[in-house]
């Protein structure tokens, strides 16, 4: 049955952040691919995750093909539960009702803190300069369980962000209680184009838990610019099943233009 | 008149109004009694809006955004702005590359690289507030309080570049963050019922419309259907503002083109595709030139810049009706 | 034309109520007395004032007859421009847009500071006790020019309240704003079912303005336990009109439960 | 199970849960997933009621009041309960001429002499919280923040009677006053329509009813109607409350009586009389054996205490159903 599998690094991160989401929970939905993510898991795995959006959607149903871009039309609103606005999605939020946040970022370190505003300089004379938080400090302060996905590149793993724009464990354990975020909550899972991260309990710090079949640890490690801990057994990550494929391509992003990126292959 | 006030703290600047001043302004400025407010764009942007105000809008470039406002102001080169830029993705180029907006409050900066390349060159300023932090300003303002307190923004690097300050929590001791109240000086409210008294109906999510309408010192509501005083009355849990915190409406039908205004049209993706690949000032040029300056009004612009054919295709597309009424 | 008006104390201290409201303004309606008063006054004299009632509804057009005791029910809500809920309506008042407010009181002392907690005795051993603030503190704390509707007897006008439950002047010039309460508001008027009192610019005490037909001043002062200023011409209030009397006793109260009173008369 | 912390500040006790306390009841004790929970009122509140319960409640006595809700802790004789009074008639002393309630924060005491009396023999407990003080410590729960900022109850002597604090605002440097958040451990809501998951709709005004569901520790729902599940999310913007909040549906005809349910039945006024005129502990008594103790539950009250014919009469005088849909 071993055969191999091509994808794009992109369709393998989004194949391998819906796998990560639980049934019947919530989550809190960033912008992007994080929404890409959730439609495949609620088609596939998940019909009874309750997603919820900063525009006030309680629980929609997305329409399929994803609009690229939007977040907030029709589309993404569809059959919700409840329409509210920002300052209701984040009190749901705040209240500890979401169980998982998912956020993209620019860069990440190894305690999980984001950055989503600028590379390099200072941020009054940044290099490049991005979006910002958006409501991605909100989703990463709040929620229990935050998601992390993030393109697989060295430049993108850093020992210190550029710009702490949404926080993870910030410098170490207990700091996040100690600012006077809510108690227990944290980076969860780091989802990247090659591998999966947890952090330690201990000392909070990014933990390779397993890679992509077919890679080595050291693939993986060696692009980053910081050396991750590593689980005791390193697990292996089937590459995107058939129905991940198919829903990506066929359903969510007929057009290819999320689903697009580096050619990979692996053993299905 | 612009009427906030700016604060210095550092490096940081913010507008903050003391809530009895803006009191003062709702008492003498703001009228209650019922009498039609409908006017163009022109007059309402000439009339409400001015150089050095501090703008806020809702929803988003590409759902139900107050589009042909923003391009009203683009139109009359007000200069000097500062806009509370959330759920933006073409705002903030648009009015940075026309040499309109000078200050951002982040938010969601923009999409593409030209507003990214603006910052960098200093072009304009932007403070660190995150949607949920401009919401929550937004709604401080309206609640007529000069703060509200946060769990978010804790431990990260926004609370240095905007100015959330953290204090002691009297009741759990804990840290926690406070950001000050933002009233607005023009609130832009794109929506699909208005009558010409200023009551005004969302259907959809909004980001903050009553708040941004209760918080701001001046607002100007853009709809798409211009409908009889009656009907809000009718159905009051339908009514998003009503009418004695609006100064102008506007009828603008497609007014959220080239967005989509859910249940009535959809986005125009091609043009949005074009204001997507702004990246130099040559292209900026042009992209105004073409669909802002060039022609005289929204009329004109739906009338040879999009067309009936497109506009009939885009009210085509909207087949999701269900819960927009 | 002169004639002998029939009237209770109850009848003349709404229509002389409902007289002062402006049209075109708005007015935050407290419970009992002050919803009579807005109704008589919209169905005669201000049909485009805006009422505002705490448990969120704003420009309601109430039905008639008044339903006693009602407050937020389909007769006290109909026709409204928007329906919310309680922090809303706060919202409206807090930020300025309450031109006027309306209340009831047990008691008021020289500087319009209301009790309507309890009398005598003390907070926790209170001789009787009544409903406490509602949301009078609020009316009395945001409104622009608050309006207290009170029955003209000696034990309602005190020197020292036994509960400032909604604030008045609390002890004089400039106490308001150093509290912290919004800048430029405070009691206006007290109407009372014989006079008219204001509070003077300077000192901020209680001041008559003019009396019913009929009365002196000394009837009117003699039933208060403490001695109002007075305004160097003391007015004169015409009693109850045919109209208003016509409204209340036919279209708003029929059963006379509301506007009942001790009878009284004046030249109409 | 209590859940709320009990705290003492001089002479005044006040409810405070840590909002890291809340949220982790939030995470481990109330279910995301779409299940059943309809049950009779007898099971709710034997499971989710229990005596030292802080409850609180929306709308009012005489308009959508959970009053069947509220009969059954009086049949179930609940103890030591702490009552959050806003808009309350005929609550406050039925539940403490019953023995349930020994403390009351206030909002409205309650009408009639018999609630007065209770207080000056010292039979229950009161702090002076006023209704917007109150409703702004429940949205404070709702916001998941441990206060709330406001520019009332300054310089009045509810700020002796309760535990809101007067703190120097940052932004201005003028007096501000704080209330604590309020997570009540129970909240009652009667609504028009629910389905069996807890989704709830309300129709008209409200006090604080997503903010009181998303505040409490357990939130009961009453329903005149169960309607399907796809009706929520065919109309969004109508769901009052999500079902992920509720903890149990009660389905409740005429769940509001004596008082009215807008566009469905109208208030019963002799009933009310009969509630007004209670003055002693005989009348008291005998109310409640009528009423509450004589019938096994709300089905058997309005059967033999009100009967088919009165509810038919009372639905026929509700009269006025426009905007309630």
């Amino acid at each position: 049955m071993a055969r191999t599998v091509e994808f794009t690094d992109t369709e393998f991160m989004i194949a391998q952040g819906a796998r990560l989401i639980e049934d019947g929970k919530t989550i809190f939905v960033g912008w992007g691919i994080p929404q890409v993510v959730a439609m495949l898991a609620q088609k596939l795995y998940v019909p009874n995750v309750t997603q919820l959006f900063e525009f006030g959607a309680i629980g929609p149903q997305s329409v399929l093909p994803f609009v690229r871009g939007t977040m907030g039309g029709p589309q993404n609103t569809y059959r919700s539960l409840q329409w509210l606005n920002m300052n209701w999605a984040f009190s749901y939020s705040a209240t500890g009702y979401m169980d998982y946040g998912m956020l993209g970022a620019l860069q990440v370190d190894p305690y999980g803190n984001i950055n989503s505003t600028f590379l390099g300089g200072t941020f009054r004379k940044p290099e490049r300069r991005f979006a910002g938080s958006g409501g991605g400090n909100q989703v990463a302060s709040h929620c229990w369980k935050t998601i992390i996905v993030i393109k697989h590149e060295g430049r993108r793993f850093v020992p210190n962000v550029d710009f702490l724009t949404s926080p993870g464990y910030l410098d170490g354990p207990g700091a996040r209680e100690r600012a006077g975020l809510p108690r227990g909550t944290g980076p969860y899972r780091v989802v990247t184009s090659k591998a999966l991260f947890g952090f330690d309990e201990r000392s909070r710090k990014m933990t390779l838990l397993s890679v992509l079949r077919g890679l080595s640890v050291d693939e993986v490690v060696k692009e980053m610019a910081f050396r991750p801990l590593l689980a005791p057994e390193i697990g292996e990550i089937p590459p995107p099943t058939d129905d991940e494929l198919r829903v990506l391509r066929e359903e969510i992003d007929p057009a290819r233009f999320i689903i697009r990126g580096e050619k990979m292959s692996a053993i299905g | 008149m612009t009427n906030g006030r700016i604060r210095k703290e550092g490096d940081v600047e913010y507008r903050f109004t003391h809530p009895d001043d803006f009191r003062e302004h709702v008492r003498d400025r703001k009228g209650r009694a019922p009498v039609p407010k409908l006017v163009t764009a022109k007059e309402a942007v000439a009339a409400f809006v001015s150089d050095g105000d501090y703008i806020v809008y809702d929803f988003s470039s590409l759902t139900r955004g107050p589009q042909s406002l923003i391009r009203e102001v683009i139109r009359q080169r007000k200069k000097d702005l500062w806009i509370g830029a959330e759920f933006t993705l073409h705002e903030s180029p648009l009015l940075v590359g026309a040499g309109c907006a000078t200050r951002i409050d982040v938010g969601f900066l923009g999409y593409g690289n030209y507003i990214g390349q603006a910052v960098c060159d200093g072009r304009v300023r932007t403070y660190e507030w995150t949607n949920g932090g401009l919401a929550l300003r937004i709604l401080a303002g309206a609640r007529g309080v000069p703060f509200l307190p946060t769990r978010d923004l804790l431990g990260s690097d926004n609370m240095n570049v905007s100015a959330a300050k953290t204090i002691k929590d009297p009741y759990t001791g804990d840290p926690i963050c406070l950001v000050p109240a933002l009233n607005p000086d023009v609130a832009f409210l794109h929506v699909h019922q208005a009558d010409v008294l200023g009551n005004a109906r969302i259907f959809g999510t909004n980001l903050f419309a009553l708040e941004a309408a209760l918080a701001s010192f001046r607002v100007i509501v853009s709809a798409e259907e211009i409908v009889e005083s009656d009907e809000f009355r009718k159905d009051p849990m339908r009514t998003t503002v009503p009418y004695f915190l609006v100064d102008a409406v506007v009828h603008a039908p497609f007014g959220a083109y080239p967005g989509a205004m859910p249940a009535r049209y959809e986005i125009d993706l091609e043009h949005v595709d074009r204001l997507n690949a702004i990246r130099t000032e040559d292209q900026m040029g042009k992209y105004i030139e073409e669909n802002i300056d060039s022609v005289a009004d929204h009329e004109e612009f739906l009338d040879r810049r999009v067309g009936a054919k497109r506009m009939q295709e885009l009210r085509r597309r909207a087949t999701i009706i269900e819960g927009y009424r």
